[in-house]
């Protein structure tokens, strides 16, 4: 069987995107901030969106690219969501350190 | 006889108003009813002699061979006529003694429900019937122990009375139960063809024993009988009835009934003569300890009841005669003397015998009524008392080994009998007048009428007793028996030996009756150095109940769902892993055949594991959220990598919902540090996890070995686009295949809003949410946000 | 606006006329819609409505053109083995106004070299900015005024 | 053929950028630096691949969704960019020690809720 | 257009009638009335009647049903018009249709009780939705003839009863729902996972067809573990022992009729579910369920009995008691012999019927005392006596003593256990109902006929709590005293309702008829 | 392929277990999350993977349609997704409002339904 | 959050999605897509309209309560296996009709279609419900 050009480059972008979603998820575990974290998950979506794409042209299944689209609609959300909490966080630290002098190291840095 | 035991039940429904009416007169109209059904008794007297029995068939619950089957034999007759011949005298007693009481109404509707039950029980011959009408007579027995309802110790007895005879009704069960499985049928009638084929099945004794569990319990045999004294706490038309009378006799009437059908036996004669002999013994000794009058008549009534049991248990027609003899002779005087004692405190205010004294002058006819009973009791000429005594004896003489030692115990028991009889009825009628709290004189008619009735049927029954003999009691024993007992019943048989030994009674009773206050000291002292008795056994006996109750409640609801949820998924693991190892249910994984994964899928792989990693390790909650996202997402992947657009589709429109809300809620929070486990905990929840996470692993790969029937789905693909109009087959299955599915789903997403409103929305008073929201709610949340533990004072 | 919801009401109408919904005959209708407003311009005020066709496609282009540019940029720091830079976050006067301006210009600073917006001040005269390289904070602002804040003034003046 | 190599070209330069802004964020030494990595570095590398799609599917739906799914990702991108970069410096999280400078240092107000202009005190 | 053949295939050709359409009516109903209650949010005095009329008229739908079946054996229809097995079919025999019946019945009584206890916040956050969407959940759950589908019933059940035992939002309640939510969440979870392994191994969800495929397959071992994952999940939902502690962590925390509701119909469908799956799917029992069935029961029977008689509660009694009866039906499912499946049935109505007029009468006694505490309830008699004789009538049903409906099934399962030689069954069902009379004739005593708290000297009384109006009075009592008379219709006339569920026993025993409705042939 | 996706479920029942063996009503809510997102993957496993083609039938299809995936497990999951969410967000909130109620998110102090008895009662008639 | 960029931005995201939601639920019978999906993304608008322009620009802009929404969406999904009974076929059989848009063309209107309508309403209402509710939360 041949590989065609295409085939090779689908094949290094997987192994790319791949190596890409591991070195974002061990930034996730180190952090160390949460918005650290949240930064990951984004960029961990917006990588995905380039993997479907990817997929979808390799499996020759456009349906997928439906997804993709969606996520690049969708997937900021969370790190919206994310980011008012670590916002709210913030303005709160006044309150948080009163309430729990022990507490606070937790959730963020 | 179906309408004679309803009616008591009809009748019991209107009894308070008919109370409301007439007032305690009702008493006379409500006596009404047990005199009918006397009369009635005694209309079928005839043709219960010629046939030997009449039997009823109603049919109640068909399906299950349960039915209303009422059998008239000599010994039903004999109760029967005791029942409503003592329960018309006991309506019109409780209207005068409780005359004036609010809840007379409610008492005429017990005792009536009592009646009617009671008369079930000697009436059924199916099995189940008659357990019914068994524990009927406990539950009325209950209501109207507790009558006085108010006081603790009333409260206490109806109680025990429940448990104790409960106990016993739930043995009988099982007991009848297996007989009735055994032989097939309920009728008692059907039973008695058994003849010895009932003995000798392998589980007669268990059935015996079940059986006398119920019997036992209810004829507060030792070491049931604490529940008898302690139901003199009933009013006395309750106590003289049912715990004398009566009731108390449902278990005597039960060991008859079984004598053909199980007794006769070794394990039979053993059984009753031991419980029987002793329940005599030990009821005399502490009767005579007490120095309330209806606590003395109570334990008498035990020691009547083991003597009865002791009778049953020798067998044999003398013994049964015997036992018939005493029996009638026993609820009449009884059930008087339990009136006199009633009358008396009626009058005088007081129960103690240390206070009471000289009434006969005040209360003449009262008195008259206390003799008779108490002559009967003694066992004194003319009285049927005695010739149930010379019977008893009679039969007792004749015996092996075991007879004579009963014959002991029932002399003495006699003796004492006979002194307490006297002790009862005549101390507070003789000597000099008693320091009472109320100047006594003699009772209405309503309340004199009962006992002297009865004393004057013990004197004529001891005079007739040579037609009874061949009557109603010869009827009785033959009924039992199967003979021709009690043909030749006579008051005066001569002098014999029976008549030896009841003179020897009558002088060990005199000589008890004399030392009436040094024998009391001794029974108290006895008593009191064993100071344990099954009384104070059953508070102990609930009090341990209620401990182990709870120690054991606590122990396993604990109350911490961590305990819950550890319980849960080791049981899950156990469930997943036994079965597993009991079959060799594990999976064979050829690895050499495996499908190795692609790049991408392997990198997915990692991703989720990864993901999974930070979640357990993350010191923050918010981290694990983060991290939970990222195994979300690597799960939408696989879906996709594995055809599946719709799902990864909505899996990841769904993570990135959950993190909304997630972080929207979280917010709100004002979380404690880290809650990492401790060492132990982590080691626990490590291994369950394990257990499960792998347990499962195992069972998925097991079920993949198996051949996946394609019949739904290659249905689906075949129909989706050209009967169901649609291309997306997942879609098409959602909205038409499996419509209801969806339509069942989007209830719960509907509902959900619903709950998620009501639990934000709806707080309890005081802690409304705040009106008047500002525009931009997001920025002014965490202003409002939730106290934290220290503000709120906790 | 008026005149792109028109355009927008065009398509549809052609849509319809066709009797076809699907996207290729909206796109066609698009077309179409665009043609049929250039014929009437004059009356509808519709030059204003090319000129500044012809403006955002500019800034699309500008835009595509530093994307890639900043891409470059950040490639180049991170392969690279020393991680040797000066970031800092400077403090952007404003000239734009209104609201849809500072935004346009906020998000293409984020998208474009070693720059990323993290706020604007209440009173919208200064845009925080976190640069990589905060060495020269005075030519970076001359840069970003002179360049997307000016087309993006253009576009919506 | 040159459809295919166009393709090829597209995806890998696209996924090379994804790669280098996952790497930057690996690399870099605060989350402020490491947001231009995954902001610029990702959108770039994701909307380059899905142009290699609608190359590679020439269908003109495709084709429109997906430069309509570029579009979300330069839109969508800043915004969440820039509300995580001023909510960490709300949140106090620390820039790295190379940082030369900090303008925005004390110009919001304790409780975050206000930030000042450059002129304003 | 579409080959009439090929239609065949797939399809029902012959037409739909009205009749057919009494399948789906109890679930179909209450279910458009509860989204037609969100229609009209705000409209608070709307929402009682509505339900009241949803309720009615799935009765009704019940009751035609009921018939239907009495008549005509086992009715099926599979929805959507597609063929079984391929569509999901509503299967009723003789034992979903009197157990939609009973529950139809139960809800209308709570409803009638509702007015009295629900107070206008609840009404307001969809208190009337919500016991809708109940009873939606439960007679789905009863009807379905697709395990996939009895799954989604179970999960309107499951929010819907979230949503019921958190309204108020009081600390004892949010405590209880957070134990009842977890607990229950993975029991409908584990039941997920087993129906997903079990349709690896079948390739099939409807019950019918699962018959026959399970009957087919050779993969036994799987299938054991897989029953026994099933009786897992059930038993959770069931509240047998060892997994019953969501209930009484949860049952003494809502409101009375909500707890009534709970008791009355949510551990009857775990019941019918076990019932189901062991006699469609696993009808051998497949290993040791069976045994393991008898075990549990047993051993559910004894700990809540004792659990009843440590509670100083008299809510958490009450959960006790009904978990011990929950132990009665599991070991009629473990004898699995005709007499002991129409005792299981006899008892579930029994016990729906009893167990909610017991919680609704706890709160006619914890209003007029003003606690649920044991030890400060007292006079109850004094204050009204027809309240002390439908607590100790429901005690007497609740004990199994006559002349109410208990006696019989408990009789019944005796004799079943007798004849299938399980003679620890027969003491546990005894030691349970000896413990269950020492809990009920305790708490009777002290409650009914003490004359006020604990403390209360000896012989005196003294009035406690609330002077309930006599009209609220009246629609409290009314719904208990239709139940009370009932259960002693039962315990005195016991005919009837031993012939149904003989009829349902058959049906559970005899399943070709079930199969044959939903597959045809 | 389907024996890692089998290993796959097992790890996340038993980060899912790990996690609902926690003190914090948070962590167990995510427990729940994960439970989910296990059961979802079981069932998807269970219904046999196949790569690549998703079931849906091309407008243009012309003769069988063959080698695409089982359609029938994603419906299933699907369904259990979208219950799965409501259900989560219950809890989650449920959480949220025993928090604020009871003033911890530790279950093990959320003891007001079954309160701690120091005493055991004593027995009164 | 009241940043400008945010505020400014979102209101046209917002509509986008919205936008998108209907796209994906009227094409999900033939590709991805379909009531469940398209509510979940018109959920997020909803959400993000909600955060960035507050809960009553949400509530006002809705008019009904979302949670009306849902029961309607339920209501609606039972409505479609109405026609089923006039038809004299099993609940939620599908049923479908072609609705001539004069020049030989037609729509295709089917009960599964308003099944999935009915879908859509129920996920966007419920969850907007939720977020709004816990948004506004004291
Ligand atoms: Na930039
Ligand atoms: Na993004």
């Amino acid at each position: 069987m041949d590989y065609s050009i295409l085939d090779y480059s689908i094949l290094i972008a997987q192994i790319l995107l791949i190596l890409s979603f591991i070195l974002v998820s061990i930034r996730l575990i180190i952090g160390p901030t949460l918005s650290d974290r949240i930064l990951c998950l984004d960029l961990l979506v917006t990588l995905g969106i380039g993997f479907i794409a990817v997929f979808a042209i390799k499996t020759k299944q456009y349906a997928y690219i439906d997804v993709a689209i969606a996520l690049g609609l969708i997937g900021f959300l969370a790190t919206v969501a994310f980011a008012r909490y670590v916002l709210w966080q913030g303005q709160n630290q006044l309150k948080l350190d009163e309430a729990h002098r022990a507490n606070s190291r937790d959730d963020k840095t | 006889m179906l309408l004679a035991v309803l009616s008591g039940f009809i009748l019991a429904m209107f009894a308070p108003s008919l109370k409301h009416f007439f007032g305690y007169r009702a008493g006379w109209l409500l006596a009404i009813l047990p005199a009918a059904i006397f009369v009635y008794f005694l209309s079928q007297y005839d043709q219960v002699m010629a046939n030997k029995a009449i039997f009823e068939y109603h049919p109640w619950i068909p399906s299950i061979g349960i039915n209303l089957t009422f059998y008239l034999d000599g010994i039903s007759l004999l109760f029967a006529l005791l029942i409503s011949g003592i329960g018309t005298f006991i309506m019109i007693y409780a209207g005068g003694y409780l005359k004036g009481h609010v809840h007379l109404g409610r008492f005429y509707a017990f005792m009536l429900m009592f009646m009617a039950s009671m008369l079930g029980v000697v009436l059924s011959s199916n099995l189940m019937a008659l357990f019914v009408f068994w524990e009927l007579t406990s539950v009325t027995s209950f209501l109207l122990i507790g009558f006085d309802h108010l006081r603790k110790a009333a409260r206490r007895a109806a109680l025990q009375a429940l448990i104790v005879t409960g106990f016993g009704g739930l043995a009988m069960l099982a007991g009848f139960v297996i007989l009735s499985a055994s032989t097939g049928t309920f009728e008692m009638v059907d039973l008695l063809q058994y003849g010895n084929a009932i003995k000798d099945m392998d589980l007669y004794f268990v059935v015996l024993i079940l059986i006398l569990l119920g019997a036992f319990t209810k004829s507060a045999q030792f070491p049931f009988h604490f529940w008898l004294p302690n139901a003199m706490e009933a009013p006395t038309p309750v106590s003289a009835y049912l715990h004398s009378a009566t009731m108390v006799k449902a278990g005597i009437y039960l060991m008859m009934r079984m004598y053909p059908i199980l007794g006769d036996t070794v394990e039979w004669s053993i059984i009753l003569g031991a419980f029987g002999g002793f329940t005599l013994l030990a009821g005399v000794f502490i009767a005579i300890r007490q120095t309330d009058l209806k606590l003395m008549l109570a334990y008498t009534t035990m020691a009547s009841l083991g003597l009865l049991t002791m009778l049953l248990g020798a067998g044999g027609e003398g013994a049964i005669e015997g036992a018939v003899l005493y029996l009638l002779a026993h609820s009449l005087f009884k059930g008087g003397l339990f009136m006199v004692a009633g009358t008396i405190y009626h009058e005088a205010g007081t129960l103690d015998i240390t206070k009471l004294g000289g009434l006969w002058a005040k209360m003449p006819i009262t008195f008259v009524a206390a003799m008779l009973a108490a002559l009967s009791m003694g066992g004194i000429l003319p009285l049927v008392g005695f010739v149930a005594k010379e019977s008893l004896y009679h039969a007792l003489i004749s015996g092996d080994p075991l007879a004579l030692i009963l014959l002991v115990v029932a002399i003495i028991g006699n003796a004492f009998m006979f002194a307490i009889g006297f002790a009862v009825a005549l101390k507070p009628m003789l000597g000099k007048i008693g320091d009472t709290p109320k100047a006594a004189q003699e009772g209405s008619i309503m309340l004199w009428l009962g006992p002297l009735t009865l004393g004057l049927c013990g004197l004529a029954a001891g005079f007739g007793i040579t037609y009874l003999g061949q009557s109603i009691i010869h009827n009785a024993i033959s009924s039992i028996g199967n003979a021709n007992a009690g043909t030749n019943l006579h008051l005066w048989a001569g002098f014999n030996t029976p008549l030896m030994l009841s003179l020897l009674t009558m002088a060990l009773g005199a000589i008890i009756y004399m030392l009436f206050d040094r024998m009391r000291n001794f029974a108290d002292a006895v008593l009191n150095w064993i100071g344990w008795g099954p009384d104070k056994g059953f508070d102990q006996f609930m009090a341990g109940l209620l401990y182990l109750s709870q120690i054991v409640t606590n122990r396993l609801q604990t109350g911490q769902l961590r305990s819950y949820l550890r319980s849960t998924f080791i049981l899950l693991a156990l469930v997943i892993w036994l079965p597993m190892i009991a079959y060799d249910a594990f999976p064979t994984i050829d690895f050499g055949a495996l499908t190795i994964p692609t790049f991408s899928e392997a990198g997915i792989l990692t991703v989720a594991v990864i993901g999974l990693y930070a979640i357990l390790v993350a010191r923050s909650r918010l981290t694990s959220i983060v991290s939970l996202g990222v195994v979300g997402f690597a799960v939408a992947m696989l879906f996709m990598l594995f055809g599946a657009p719709d799902l990864s589709y909505t899996q990841f429109m769904v993570e990135t919902l959950s993190v909304v809300i997630l972080a929207l809620v979280m917010t709100r929070l004002h979380l404690d540090k880290a809650d990492q486990k401790t060492g132990l905990e982590a080691v626990v929840a490590t291994v369950v996890a394990v257990a499960v996470g792998s347990g499962l692993t195992l069972l998925l790969l097991k079920v993949m070995e198996t051949q996946l029937d394609m019949k739904l789905s290659d249905f689906f693909i075949k129909f989706s686009a050209t009967l169901a109009h649609g291309h997306n087959i997942v879609n098409v299955i959602l909205v038409d295949f499996r419509a209801l599915d969806t339509l069942g789903e989007i209830s719960v997403v509907m509902t959900t809003g619903v709950v998620i409103l009501a639990l934000i929305n709806l707080r309890p008073k005081g802690q409304n949410k705040a009106k008047n929201k500002p525009e931009n709610a997001s920025e002014n949340a965490p202003k409002n946000a939730p106290k934290t533990l220290e503000e709120s004072g906790q | 606006m008026r005149i792109f919801t028109l355009h927008i009401v065009l398509s549809l109408a052609w849509a319809a006329i066709a009797g076809n919904f699907s996207l290729l005959n909206l796109a066609v209708g698009f077309v179409f819609g665009f043609l049929a407003i250039w014929l009437v311009r004059e009356q509808l005020g519709a030059p204003l409505y090319f000129r500044k066709s012809r403006k955002i496609i500019a800034l699309t282009l500008l835009f595509i053109y530093e994307l890639v540019l900043s891409t470059i940029k950040v490639a180049i720091l991170v392969i690279k083995p020393k991680l040797d830079f000066a970031p800092g976050i400077i403090a952007f006067p404003l000239t734009a106004k209104s609201d849809i301006e500072i935004t346009l210009l906020a998000n293409l600073i984020t998208l474009t070299p070693g720059t990323l917006s993290v706020d604007v001040s209440d009173d919208k005269k200064t845009l925080y900015v976190h640069a990589i390289d905060a060495t020269d904070p005075e030519a970076m602002i001359a840069d970003i005024a002179n360049g997307f804040e000016k087309k993006v003034m253009e576009v919506f003046d | 053929m040159i459809f295919e190599i166009i393709i090829s070209i597209l995806i890998v330069v696209g996924t090379l950028f994804c790669f280098i802004g996952a790497l930057g964020v690996l690399r870099f030494q605060d989350v402020y630096v490491r947001m231009h990595a995954a902001s610029k570095a990702g959108t770039l590398g994701a909307g380059l691949l899905l142009i290699a799609v609608a190359v590679a599917a020439a269908e003109l739906g495709l084709i429109t969704r997906s430069i309509a799914g570029v579009i979300f990702l330069v839109l969508t991108t800043p915004v969440s960019t820039h509300l995580l970069a001023r909510a960490s410096v709300i949140a106090g999280v620390k820039t790295c020690k190379q940082t030369i400078i900090n303008k925005i240092d004390g110009k919001y107000t304790e409780d975050g809720k206000i930030l000042y202009s450059q002129d304003q005190a | 257009m579409v080959d009439p053949t090929i239609l065949s295939q797939a399809m029902k050709t012959t037409p739909t009638l009205l009749a057919d359409w009494n399948i789906i009516m109890p679930m179909l109903i209450p279910l458009v009335f509860a989204a037609g209650s969100l229609m009209l949010r705000g409209k608070d005095k709307w929402q009682m009647p509505m339900a009241i009329v949803a309720v009615l008229l799935s009765l009704f739908g019940a009751a035609n049903l009921f018939l239907d079946i009495l008549y005509l054996g086992p009715q099926s229809l599979t929805l959507s018009g597609w063929l079984a097995p391929y569509g999901i079919s509503f299967t009723a025999d003789a034992l979903s249709a009197l157990f939609v019946l009973v529950a139809s019945l139960v809800t209308l009584l709570i409803l009638m009780y509702s007015p009295a206890d629900v107070d206008k916040a609840a009404i307001k956050s969809g208190y009337y939705t919500l016991v809708l969407m109940l009873l939606v959940g439960v007679n789905g759950s009863f009807l379905t003839g697709d395990i996939f589908n009895l799954y989604v019933w179970f999960e309107v059940m499951l929010i819907s009863s979230f949503g019921l035992l958190i309204l108020g939002g009081e600390k004892i309640q949010l405590d209880g729902a957070v134990k009842y939510a977890f607990l229950n969440l993975l029991g409908t979870t584990f039941f997920l996972i087993a129906t997903g392994l079990l349709y690896g191994i079948t390739g099939t969800l409807n019950f019918a067809h699962l018959f026959t495929q399970v009957a087919n397959s050779e993969a036994e071992g799987t299938l054991a573990i897989l029953s026994l994952m099933f009786l897992f999940a059930f038993a959770i939902k069931a509240a047998a022992f060892p997994m019953y502690f969501w209930l009484p962590a949860a049952y003494h925390t809502p409101r009375v009729a909500v707890s009534a509701i709970f008791a009355g119909l949510l551990t009857k469908v775990g019941v019918y579910a076990l019932i189901r799956i062991f006699t469609v799917v696993f009808p051998e029992g497949n290993g040791a369920a069976f045994e393991i069935f008898g075990i549990l029961g047993g051993l559910t029977v004894i700990v809540g009995g004792i659990g009843a008689i440590a509670q100083t509660e008299l809510r958490r009694m009450l959960a006790y008691l009904l978990m011990s009866g929950v132990g009665i039906l599991m070991i009629g499912i473990s004898i699995h012999t005709d007499l002991a499946l129409a005792a299981t049935v006899q008892y579930a109505v029994h016990s729906m019927l009893v167990m909610t007029g017991l919680y609704l009468l706890s709160g006619v006694i914890g209003r007029m005392a003003g606690s649920f505490e044991i030890a400060k309830i007292g006079g109850i008699v004094m204050q009204n006596h027809y309240v002390a004789i439908a607590f100790f009538g429901l005690a007497l049903a609740v004990s199994g003593l006559p002349p109410f409906s208990g006696l019989w099934p408990k009789y019944m399962m005796v004799q079943a256990a007798f004849m299938n030689d399980n003679y620890w069954l027969i003491a546990a069902i005894l030691i349970g109902s000896f413990l269950t009379i020492a809990a009920v004739g305790r708490a009777s005593i002290q409650m009914i006929w003490r004359g006020g708290d604990v403390d209360t000297p000896d012989g005196q009384y003294e009035a406690r709590g609330q002077r309930l109006g006599a009209k609220q009075l009246r629609v409290m009592m009314l719904p208990i005293a239709i139940i009370f008379m009932l259960s002693f219709a039962l315990g005195i006339m016991p005919e009837s309702l031993i012939r149904q569920a003989n009829l349902a026993a058959y049906d559970i025993l005899n399943i070709a008829p079930y199969v044959k409705s939903t597959l045809g042939g | 392929m389907e024996f890692y996706l089998a290993i796959l479920v097992g790890l996340i029942f038993a980060a899912s277990t790990y996690m609902l063996l926690s003190r914090s009503v948070i962590r167990l809510v995510l427990g729940v999350a994960l439970l989910g997102n296990a059961v979802n993957l079981l069932i998807f496993t269970v219904g046999r993977v196949t790569r690549h083609i998703p079931p849906i039938i091309p407008l243009d299809l012309q003769g069988e349609l063959t080698g695409i995936a089982n359609p029938l497990p994603q419906a299933l999951i699907l369904t259990a997704i979208v219950i799965g969410f409501a259900i989560f967000s219950f809890i989650l909130v449920l959480a949220y409002r025993a928090y604020e109620s009871l003033g911890t998110d530790n279950s093990d102090e959320m003891r007001v339904a079954e309160p701690k008895k120091t005493e055991l009662t004593k027995l009164t008639y | 959050m009241n940043t400008v960029i945010f505020r400014t931005i979102a209101p046209a995201l917002t509509a986008l999605m919205v936008l998108f939601s209907l796209f994906v639920l009227l094409r999900g019978h033939n590709e991805p897509g379909g009531g469940f999906i398209g509510g979940l993304i018109a959920a997020s608008a909803m959400a993000l309209y909600g955060i960035s322009s507050g809960v009553q620009a949400v509530r006002r802009a809705l008019y009904f309560h979302p949670i009306t929404m849902a029961g309607f969406g339920v209501l609606l999904a039972a409505a479609s296996g109405i026609p089923s009974y006039i038809n004299q076929v099993p609940f939620l059989s599908g049923i479908w009709w072609k609705l001539p848009l004069g020049n030989g063309q037609y729509f295709d209107l089917s009960t599964p279609m308003i099944f999935d309508i009915g879908v859509w309403f129920v996920v966007v209402g419920a969850i907007t419900a939720i977020m709004l509710t816990l948004e506004e939360a004291d």
